[in-house]
């Protein structure tokens, strides 16, 4: 995979259409305002498409693919471009088709079409995805050579819809309703249980993003956003919210989504993403490609609030220093770094590491598997290594 | 301007109790909630052959990368832990649960209820969970299967793995390289050797 | 254009996808992880597109397209969305032959490649960018029916790139070097003058949009961004940056852009965009469906800072409301604004009116005509009157 | 870590004379920086009948809505104002850059200096900026010639049109409809009729 990195810029200019030349552009005329009702990316940017890993799962409907984050400039993330994880394929659904029912320990047991939702009053607000199994496949080393298939199952859009509790409000939920269930209405029916004051607290059931409707991979008509937790809780064509008095204890946060210790006991509601940072350039797609002054490019983000700062470390974590945070910073949402590094031709490790506004430090891999084991499969937000060599290629490596 | 909190606005409609019905599928722990059926291990064996084993194997081994459902016992705290109902599920009720909302796999929510129900005893039977081929699992009984590792379960007590100080200078870690996924060599495009996955 | 509303809505839903019965899509596989490596929108979707105007131009190179604002949800537009407007055609040209050349009053002219523009440290920030002639055809009364039309000349997004004051940093902007020339690469060599002051300030060299690299027809691969500006100076495809000791008075600032007033003076160098609102929906595109509560949504910016208040009227400005403005409101950024009204079958003149943190309020057209008549095609930023009959029908009308 | 002033980043290289040379083609309303060339009207006429007339008409009135080139005196204040070169632009310099640098429409930065200075001494020629067909206009001569609407241009000086105060309730407005786009019906998709354009 590294040899795709950065097909565009890698093909020979032509010369005809460098200075002092005027090249062909700058002649004749290009495409009509009829042209693309809907745009596309440039076709020089072909190799920037979300990719899988056929050997990971059985069917493609039950998979992942992953966001190809060493190609994304900023923090939003375009919507031909948010990874996509299903358990039973990505339905294209008529909206008119569409309905939310609300039913359980509520007043009044309800059911909204898609024209009732967008009748009320909206909020938007920028949030990431993370699947909980983002950088699972790194738990026991270094296993995939690129940093979309380490950190790629995430992305962060703006999302427009009506705050949860809006609806809650509708209504009425009883004294002792204190858990909620959102179900799927796909053919994996996918359905998990959190709780009232999570609902209250940020909730929103989306239906657009990036200031389109959702797209069909991602839930469209309506999905459950969560913000600062892990994605699998984000159920997509949402269906059905029921309110209770306990958790559900569904397959998704039993069988799956618990985090095995080294002990044989498994945690239960993860819920939150602990802060992560990725350096996403350079990395094994993007090699050093000049010496001299090079720019390191990442992203960070937190689940419990805004990134504070994030530290690089061209020395394997020995030495680091402060990294710049271009704003706007906002909370439960990508955030870029970047910083110089000078390259000579030396062997390099580099590594970023986030410290988020609660005080919560990024964690070494060994730390972490301290506490955790290698078992978890979920929740690795380890610091991660790259190794530059001295021709510049840049390595998924594991330090010890 | 802000939001009024509590305000009704007049939109949506209220859900009928048959509407309620035919989405209200999911089933508590105690068995609250589950849908009215029962079912044998010996009924849902015929089943399983028909209907699961072509994904997870005649014996519930799994078939390529499809889950394994059965066996698994004390493999947990091992380097090569074994998830499956039997060994790791804490609740009789996930499957049932499950099984109805979501399997077969591209024919979800065409099994009866009693099917569900006998799928859900064959697969505890092949389990050790129960030991009667001839149990009635029902909407009455599934609450009160106790699954072996009921009490495998911890609740969330992270934030955890967090130095003691944020070292910025000097740090004293280990930099030895003791790892390189170029030599793992299962990144796509690569070839095709497969690596560990996540299932 | 009234009869495209909600075309997606409109039709009839299918019986046996409602509940007690489950849809098909709850039974069966949608689409898999490898369907879609860069994703699109729903097909029920398919109206929301890019609009031109035939008869508003002699050639479609040479010409602009509408963003349809009315099917917006929040403030970030999708890249495939956002208006065009070209003088030459919008040309798709290989990133390895593309030059940046920075010449005229500085130490070292330059050309910069891509591949150096990529190394230099990004910021990324969200701006709206509205062409000095949008809501133009209105001068003389309501004339074209639909939000798309009257409005859609504006589209917001977060740019990446490089600010332009770390490229001056690079050749040394000589003491006498005050003003600048911006040169756009295409067939119509757009070029237009800007002070120094605005390059230190705020400007950026963009490379990307909302997370990928700029589409051909929004200037890929590297664009100006003049934050707050008129659209026609954020030159696309920019091939060259002059720096002199006074403006250039090129046709883009002399025969175009400038603002004829009654008196037969035209003001030159009116680079702000005043501050402007107005309602999305309900719009002509957007009739009113049902009585009862029903949303007013909207979106408002300002050229000099951040808005500070929406106010909506029901009764074609006779009494205002304050509309809410979800977070995050930022500088120079389009801002959502919404708020109730309750309808019951009546006649309904619906306004919105913006006031900006510099305490600057958008005017009625009958103040800016009293200024400026009726033909200064530009800047016409006067608040908007959609008149509601009584059967929700939504029209463009002009109030005197 | 916020970014360096001033700070060198080694990127990018030296533009050589030729390079820029090659691209440098902006003409300033003084004449500096003009490409080296000349011509007169009478060379222009027979270029802009081959290379201009099929889009804006054999006397600069414009085919279709193509822009006009010629005309417009003493409309600028009046309902209707026509804006030329004769009529509104204040320097010559704009037209002669303007034609090399995007004219002939789809085949632009064809031209030879020569050429773009006698189109514009012809345009400059129709529109009775010049009076003699065999005048020489060159990057010598081109910052000397004199607009008729020179003075028509006024800095800007907004923000205006303000209210005294921002009225919030039982504001004086007037409230009748004057004007309904639905009756001017010229919005695509609606019929072919077309409106008042912005060229
Ligand atoms: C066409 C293949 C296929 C068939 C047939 C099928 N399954 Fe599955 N099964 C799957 C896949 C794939 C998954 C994992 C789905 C996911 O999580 O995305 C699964 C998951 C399960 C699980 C949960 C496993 C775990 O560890 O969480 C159970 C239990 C199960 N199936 C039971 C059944 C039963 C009972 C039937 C028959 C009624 C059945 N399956 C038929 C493919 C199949
Ligand atoms: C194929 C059609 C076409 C041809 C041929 C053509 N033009 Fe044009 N011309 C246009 C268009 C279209 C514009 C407006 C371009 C824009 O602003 O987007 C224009 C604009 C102009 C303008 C500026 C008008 C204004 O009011 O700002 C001048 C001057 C001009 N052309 C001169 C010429 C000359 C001289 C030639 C021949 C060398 C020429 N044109 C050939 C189509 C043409
Ligand atoms: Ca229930
Ligand atoms: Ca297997
Ligand atoms: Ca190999
Ligand atoms: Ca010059
Ligand atoms: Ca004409
Ligand atoms: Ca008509
Ligand atoms: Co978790
Ligand atoms: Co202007």
């Amino acid at each position: 995979s590294g040899g795709r990195a950065g097909a565009a810029m890698a093909a020979e200019a032509d010369p005809t259409a460098l200075p002092p030349n005027v090249p062909w552009w700058g002649h004749y005329l290009g495409d009509g305002v009829e042209a693309h009702p809907y745009g596309k990316p440039s076709e020089y940017e072909a190799h920037v498409v979300r990719r899988n890993v056929p050997w990971l799962t059985a069917t493609t409907e039950s998979s992942v693919n992953f966001t190809p984050i060493h190609e994304l400039h900023g923090f939003v993330t375009p919507n031909g471009l948010c990874f996509e994880r299903h358990h039973g394929g990505a339905p294209s659904l008529n909206p008119a088709d569409y309905r939310l029912m609300i039913n359980g320990l509520v007043d009044r047991p309800m059911i909204f079409s898609m024209e009732d939702i967008l009748r009320f009053p909206p909020v938007s607000r920028f949030h990431f995805l993370e699947c909980a199994a983002n950088s699972g496949m790194e738990w026991r080393g270094a296993q995939l050579n690129g940093v979309q298939y380490t950190h790629g199952m995430i992305h962060c859009v703006q999302y427009t819809g009506v705050p949860l509790k809006v609806i809650l409000d509708q209504v009425g939920v009883k004294p002792n309703g204190t858990w909620l269930m959102a179900e799927g209405g796909d053919a994996s029916g996918m359905n998990r249980s959190f709780p009232l004051e999570k609902a209250l607290d940020d909730a929103i059931l989306a239906y657009a993003m990036n200031g389109e409707m959702l797209r069909p991979e991602n839930g469209y008509p309506l999905r459950l956003v969560l913000p600062g937790w892990e994605g699998n809780m984000w159920v997509k064509w949402i269906r059905r919210i029921e309110v209770g008095d306990q958790p559900w204890f569904a397959r998704e946060e039993t069988s799956k989504y618990t985090d095995l210790l080294d002990n044989g006991k498994a945690r239960y509601f993860t819920w939150e993403m602990d802060a992560k940072s990725v350096i996403t350039g350079p990395c094994p797609e993007k090699p050093v490609l000049r010496k001299g002054i090079n720019q390191i490019k990442g992203l960070a983000w937190s689940g419990r609030g805004r990134v504070k700062e994030v530290h690089v470390s061209t020395d394997g974590g020995r030495n680091w220093m402060q990294a710049r945070l271009p704003d706007p910073v906002l909370p439960k949402c990508l955030t870029c770094f970047n910083a110089e590094f000078e390259w000579h031709g030396e062997e390099v490790l580099l590594q970023s590491r986030v410290v988020d506004d609660t005080g919560y430090v990024q964690p070494t891999m060994a730390a972490l598997q301290k506490v955790r084991g290698v078992n978890s499969i979920y929740h690795n937000n380890a610091i991660q290594t790259w190794l530059v060599n001295q021709t510049g290629e840049v390595e998924n490596v594991r330090l010890g | 301007a802000d939001l009024d909190p509590g305000k009704p606005y007049d939109l949506g409609r209220d859900a009928t109790p048959e509407e309620v019905a035919g989405w209200d599928i999911d089933v508590l722990p105690d068995g609250t909630g589950a849908l009215v059926g029962q079912g044998t291990p010996a009924e849902g064996e015929a089943i399983f052959m028909a209907q699961c084993a072509v994904c997870h194997g005649e014996f519930g081994e799994g078939v390529d990368r499809y889950p394994v459902l059965f066996g698994g016992e004390d493999t947990l705290a091992s380097r090569d832990p074994v998830k499956t109902p039997g060994s790791y599920w804490p609740y009789a009720s996930t499957l049932v649960d499950y099984i109805y909302r979501a399997m077969p796999f591209g024919q979800a929510q065409t099994l009866t209820p009693d099917q569900a129900y006998a799928l859900t005893a064959y697969l505890l039977y092949i389990n050790f969970v129960l030991d009667d081929e001839d149990f009635v699992l029902s909407n009455e009984t599934i609450g009160a299967v106790e699954m072996p590792n009921r009490d495998g379960f911890i609740r969330d007590d992270r934030p955890d793995a967090q130095p003691e100080t944020v070292c910025m200078t000097a740090c004293d870690v280990p930099t030895q390289v003791v790892g390189r996924a170029r030599i793992v060599d299962v990144t796509p495009d690569d070839d095709e050797t497969a690596g560990l996955s996540l299932e």
